[in-house]
């Protein structure tokens, strides 16, 4: 809404600390969102290099993809995928459940459960993407 | 109520098909992780494993129909995520027609790429 | 300048109905409030609206609860016509929605209230009085009626005949509450005043902030006579720190009261033996305060309510919005500790003398609501009275301001109805301070200052001039230096709350009235000093509080003449009801800006029978 | 009350100088107010040192006010008051206006959370000052207007668009159809419990306050609105026909589908309506309806 002036000057605390759970969750999903359509697209453009080796033995397909993978960088990036996408579902289960008008006093107590599960999801996995990453 | 029989004239179709298309992501995206990150490891991928799986129909079925109701879902929640925020006008209907054309190219690039790993190249 | 055909000025429950009755006539009517619609006080009441409604039950019945409530100081075809009218009015609040509390047969429920012989109290809820605005506002929106929310009404626009019974209202004279504009609204058939009740007289009120009695200051100083006003009634169970009401259903399911010494002092000390705590709200009011006189209150202030033992499970049943009134308002978790309660002013009784079609003695001056006094609730108010007012008396107010139902009234206004004049002595003068007849600076009496009398002025000028001055006032008020309202305002509270409360002494209405004096001397140098023209509230309340003071004023006047206890009113000196003498209406009337007392006629002739004053026990 | 000299006064000085009068008044004010303003403050230092020994607690309360030197860059001023038991954010911002600045400006009426007047934003939270215990909240106690709406003056804000937006869902009962006389509409006590919390709204505009998805899109409903909308929806004293229309309005663009659950309305509502579960009842009613005619 337009503001005559902006409020943000004399506001000494930034709203976000003031944000409740199920504003954080509408944040997290929304980013978690995001970045997941970006990847599609990313990864649709990684995976095209299946066209130009399609014909032969699969040497550019193969190496571009090994070659990432090698990157420390990318597997770390990899975990983070990781962790956006779980959560992305978690909390997606959560808002279908939300939708469907299913524990809605409960809200914020799974949205929490979101993340620690996203937590947990993802510590537990860290061993399996960076395996010979380092 | 008498003009209009079909629920595509309503805002209730977007909404309803981002549950929906939810609903199967859950299913293949978990399916998706499992078999490429911890079945076969990411960083063993070759080609060839790519261009077994892929032969497989049902497969390549799935994959395709996980990029198609992905790339709606996604793009549909871009899309809603903008007007929700006040995007208005023209803007939105370049938004709208911009976001549909890349969603499409993505769709056809990916089933491009798909084919492509199955052994047979188009376009 | 702003024309309609009817000026409402309020839009809590009273104005809101009428606005609707005036439009449905036909008249193109505007809404004028200092507040939004929705935030008028009528959404503070909780009980219910009193409406014979069932088989078994009948109007005759009702009016002569009413009759009895009052202490026989109502008027018998005012009764009549709130009686009559009220099942129809109350059940067309059901045919626009209300959200009505319902029987198993899906049919509206009702209840039993203190006072009435059968349970016709028709209720939402502990929260009728929300229904009953919201609906009423939402018939507003449907029909499109035009609201100036946030207009502050500071002055009624009125001709200058001598006999206040020649006078025409011609409008209103309205503050933009935002822009800080003065504004001119010409009425062309009426204004109806609805500006609900004067609880800011007192310090301690279930009233709002915003009940500070604008329209019978208004009206009064018009030239109408004011009403019965010394009839207060106070409520036995308020929270001390703001004034919110404790249901009396909390003694009514078995809550105690009891002071410092822990005794439960309706038995041990006598009030009430045989019923305790569940004595009539004035006779519990008046022992909690004679505890706390004697130095039994707890902080000199407040006795307990305690309903603990009542039990978690029926109290969340029954009582449950309690709980949070007492933790949201007082802090006090009533089911681990007692509720502080004191008495507190609830209703006024009295107000701007009107017909039962709400007419007042000037012509084209309406008033409706807890404003008005009809005399339906004459020397005491019964539950679930106040509601069907509202709608009832709205209604015929708007029509009636509408030029549709142009039936004779029974009761008879104005200065031609005195039957007797009053004598009163008082220790200090009442009235204006500087009496030099030029008393338009604060809400004006009929002198014209500037240009000689209005008589048969077109409307248009009669409003412009009370523009002009409001103007005027607003500016003095503005720019010069003094003392601030807010002083002024406490000190009438505590001198009101202290000599005029439920105990009522000679001496101290006589030391009330001259705190009261004091007040006006002090109000002299008054001003306002917040610069800005928006949403300058503090100009409001100074305004506000110089009605205060007449209205003050008044009720002490009438307070100190009736000697004799009837309903709400009761004297130290004189603690028996004197019918022979006493059975009369006390008016006051501001004369040019002197208070005149004089005496009308009750009316206890109905229509097929005469109400015989009996005593009121219960 | 006569105030004659004065007003001849001010009277002659307009005749002077007619076109200058409002002006030249203007300054000779903001002069004198000045004056007093550095009087204000001993005052003040005066009223707060005399606090000493009790307990008390701070007031950072936001002032702004477009036509006021000083007070067009919005600030915040700090205002100590007393504390008891008992005592709300409204009583504490009463207690200041009257004792050290009454040009302090905020809506308040019935302080008993009813009149929805004084819905504040206390300590980060849209809450009613009036119903809110100072002992509840952590000192100092920040008060601002709501957020995400235009500020008229200091703690007051522009309500409008709140009442558009609840005009938009044609917020009264449209049946025509009912008995005649004094036959009142049937309706069910299990309906009735149904709309109960519904119609529990008190029009403070906390909840459309506190909804990011409404800050950022003027047009959408709000939760208040389409609360409204459902307690006349779900009400079975409005036919199917009416509910059906009503659906119509809700399904807009800018209606239900706009809600993200962000549960922020249902959590400060002071009214406790679930208004989060209303507006996804209502989305799942409008698809049912769709699919009906598919
Ligand atoms: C806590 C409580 C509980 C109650 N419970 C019951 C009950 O159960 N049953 C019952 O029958 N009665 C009850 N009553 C009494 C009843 O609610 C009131 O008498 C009644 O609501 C008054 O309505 P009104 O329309 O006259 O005034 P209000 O509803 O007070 O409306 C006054 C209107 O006038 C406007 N106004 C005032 N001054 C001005 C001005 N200068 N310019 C412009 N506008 C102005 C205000 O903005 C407001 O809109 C209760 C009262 C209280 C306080
Ligand atoms: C795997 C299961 C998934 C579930 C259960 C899920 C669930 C949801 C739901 C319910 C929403 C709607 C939120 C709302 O409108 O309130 C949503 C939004 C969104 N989803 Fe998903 N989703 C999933 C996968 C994906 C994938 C794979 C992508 C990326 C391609 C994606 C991208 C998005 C985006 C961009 C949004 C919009 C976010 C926003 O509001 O800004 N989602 N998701
Ligand atoms: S729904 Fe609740 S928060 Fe919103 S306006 Fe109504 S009472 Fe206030
Ligand atoms: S905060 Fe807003 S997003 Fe929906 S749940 Fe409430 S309306
Ligand atoms: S003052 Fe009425 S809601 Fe707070």
């Amino acid at each position: 809404m337009s503001q005559s002036y902006d409020r943000g000057l004399v506001e000494d605390f930034g709203r976000w600390r003031d944000f409740s759970a199920g504003m954080w969750a509408w944040v997290f999903h929304k980013f978690t969102g995001w970045v997941l359509i970006g990847y599609l697209f990313t990864h649709i453009a990684v995976l095209s290099t299946a066209i130009p080796a399609a014909g032969g033995t699969g040497g550019i397909y193969t190496t571009t993809l090994q070659g990432l993978e090698e990157l420390v960088i990318v597997r770390i990036l990899e975990v983070g995928l990781l962790a956006v996408a779980v959560f992305h579902i978690l909390n997606g289960v959560r808002l279908l459940f939300v939708d469907l008008g299913v524990g809605l006093t409960a809200q914020d107590k799974s949205f929490y459960a979101s993340l620690v599960l996203t937590g947990a999801i993802v510590v537990a996995s860290v061993p399996t993407f960076l395996t010979g990453a380092f | 109520m008498a003009d209009h029989y079909s629920s595509f004239s309503r805002h209730s179709t977007g909404w309803l098909l981002q549950r929906l298309t939810a609903v199967f992501l859950i299913g293949v995206l978990a399916f998706h992780f499992m078999l490429l990150h911890f079945v076969n490891h990411a960083y063993e991928i070759t080609f060839m494993g790519t261009q077994a799986r892929m032969q497989e129909p049902g497969y390549l079925l799935t994959m395709v129909a996980f990029l198609v109701t992905a790339a709606f879902h996604g793009i549909n929640g871009v899309y809603n995520a903008l007007v929700n925020q006040g995007l208005e006008g023209t803007q939105r209907v370049v938004v709208k027609y911009g976001l549909a054309i890349a969603g499409v190219l993505l769709v056809a690039q990916g089933i491009r790429v798909a084919m492509a790993m199955t052994g047979t190249t188009i376009l | 300048m702003h024309e309609h055909d009817v000026i409402v000025v309020g839009a809590g429950g009273a104005g809101l109905r009428a606005a609707i009755a005036a439009q449905e006539e036909g008249a193109d009517v505007a809404l004028v409030s200092k507040l939004h619609p929705v935030r008028s006080h009528t959404g503070a009441a909780e009980g219910g609206i009193n409406a014979a409604l069932r088989d078994g039950d009948s109007w005759e019945d009702h009016a002569y609860d009413t009759m009895k409530g009052s202490d026989y100081l109502g008027d018998a075809p005012a009764i009549e016509t709130l009686c009559q009218d009220s099942p129809e009015e109350t059940i067309q609040l059901e045919h626009w929605g209300m959200a009505f509390s319902r029987d198993d047969d899906g049919r509206v429920s009702q209840r039993p209230f203190g006072g009435l012989s059968f349970p016709r109290t028709t209720y939402a809820g502990a929260e009728t009085g929300h229904h009953l605005l919201h609906t009423m506002y939402e018939q507003v929106v449907k029909r499109g009626i035009r609201v100036y929310d946030e207009h502050y009404v500071m002055q009624l626009a009125v001709t200058d005949h001598e006999d206040p019974e020649d006078r025409r209202c011609r409008g209103a004279v309205a503050y933009d509450i935002k822009t800080g504009e003065v504004n001119g609204f010409v009425a062309n058939n009426g204004v109806i005043l609805a500006t609900g009740g004067p609880g800011q007289m007192y310090d301690h009120t279930t009233n709002a902030v915003a009940n500070t009695g604008d329209g019978p200051a208004m009206a009064y100083r018009a030239g109408v006579p004011l009403e019965d006003m010394e009839f207060i009634q106070f409520h036995p169970t308020t929270l001390p720190s703001t004034g919110v009401l404790i249901t009396e259903g909390v003694r009514g399911e078995g809550g105690i009261l009891y002071n410092k010494e822990g005794e439960r002092f309706m038995f041990e000390h006598g009030y009430a033996n045989n019923v305790g705590e569940l004595a009539s709200r004035d006779v519990v009011a008046r022992a909690e305060l004679d505890e706390i006189n004697a130095g039994r209150g707890f902080e000199d202030d407040y006795v307990l309510l305690d309903m603990r033992h009542l039990g978690e499970e029926r109290i969340t049943d029954r009582l449950e919005n309690i709980i949070h009134l007492s933790e949201d308002f007082e802090g006090v978790n009533p089911l681990e500790e007692p509720m502080p309660v004191k008495p507190g002013q609830h209703y006024a009784m009295g107000g701007i003398e009107t017909d039962e079609n709400g007419e007042t003695c000037i012509s084209g001056l309406y008033a409706a609501g807890e404003c008005a006094c009809v005399s339906v609730h004459g020397g005491n108010r019964l539950g679930g009275n106040a509601l069907p007012e509202l709608i009832v008396f709205g209604a015929r107010a708007g029509r009636h301001a509408a030029h549709r139902e142009k039936g004779e009234s029974q009761i008879k206004t104005g200065p031609s109805a005195k039957t007797e004049d009053g004598v009163v002595d008082t220790p200090v003068t009442p009235g204006e301070v500087r009496s030099d007849g030029n008393v338009a600076a604060d809400g004006g009496s009929k002198t014209a200052s500037d240009g000689g009398a209005l008589l048969d002025a077109p409307a248009n000028e009669v409003v412009n001039r009370a523009v002009e001055r409001e103007r005027a006032r607003v500016e003095r008020l503005m720019e010069r230096d003094g003392t601030n309202h807010a002083e002024i305002r406490s000190d009438l509270q505590k001198t009101m709350t202290a000599n005029v409360n439920v105990f009522r002494e000679e001496e101290g209405l006589k030391q009330a009235l001259r705190d009261i004096r004091d007040c006006r001397e002090r109000y002299l140098d008054v001003a306002v000093s917040d610069p800005s023209r928006t949403f300058n509230t503090d100009l409001i309340h100074t305004i506000e509080t110089r009605n205060l003071i007449d209205l003050a004023e008044a009720l002490t006047l009438g307070a100190l003449a009736r000697e004799e206890f009837r309903g709400a009113h009761w004297r130290a000196e004189f603690q028996e009801r004197r019918d022979e003498e006493w059975l009369k209406h006390t008016m006051v009337a501001w004369n040019e800006g002197r208070p005149e007392l004089y005496f009308t006629d009750v009316i206890l002739e109905g229509e097929n029978k005469e109400y015989e004053p009996k005593i009121r026990s219960y | 009350m006569s105030t004659q000299i004065q007003e001849q006064e001010t009277e002659e000085q307009a005749d002077e100088q007619p076109g200058e009068a409002v002006p030249a008044q203007q300054q000779r004010r903001m002069e004198q107010k000045r004056e007093q303003a550095a009087e204000d403050d001993r005052q003040r230092e005066a009223v707060e040192s005399s606090l000493d020994g009790q307990e008390t607690r701070t007031l950072k309360v936001f002032r702004y006010d477009p036509e006021v030197e000083g007070k067009k860059d919005p600030r915040f001023d700090e205002f100590v008051v007393p504390y008891r038991k008992g005592m709300t954010v409204l009583d504490a911002l009463m207690w200041a206006r009257d004792t050290y600045d009454s040009s302090l400006t905020f809506r308040h009426s019935c302080r008993q959370a009813i009149c929805g007047s004084d819905a504040l934003f206390i300590n980060g939270s849209q809450r009613l000052g009036c119903k809110t215990q100072l002992s509840e909240l952590s000192n100092p106690v920040r008060v601002e207007p709501l957020p995400h709406q235009e500020v008229v003056k200091d703690l007051v804000v522009d309500m409008q668009h709140f009442y558009d937006q609840m005009d938009a869902v044609e917020p009264f009962f449209k049946e025509e159809d009912v008995p005649d006389g004094l036959e009142e509409q049937r309706q069910s006590r299990e309906n009735r419990e149904k709309v109960k919390m519904s119609t529990r709204c008190i029009w403070c505009g906390a909840c459309m306050s506190s909804c990011n998805i409404a800050a950022g899109d003027n047009e959408y409903l709000g939760p208040a609105a389409i609360n409204k909308a459902y307690r006349f929806a779900m009400d079975e004293r409005e036919g199917e026909a009416l509910k059906q229309e009503r659906l119509n309005i809700l399904e807009q663009e800018n209606g239900v589908w706009r809600c993200q659950t962000q549960f922020s309305c249902t959590n400060v509502c002071p009214k406790d309506i679930p208004l989060t579960e209303h507006i996804q009842e209502l989305k799942r009613e409008a698809v049912k309806n769709n699919l009906k005619f598919w």
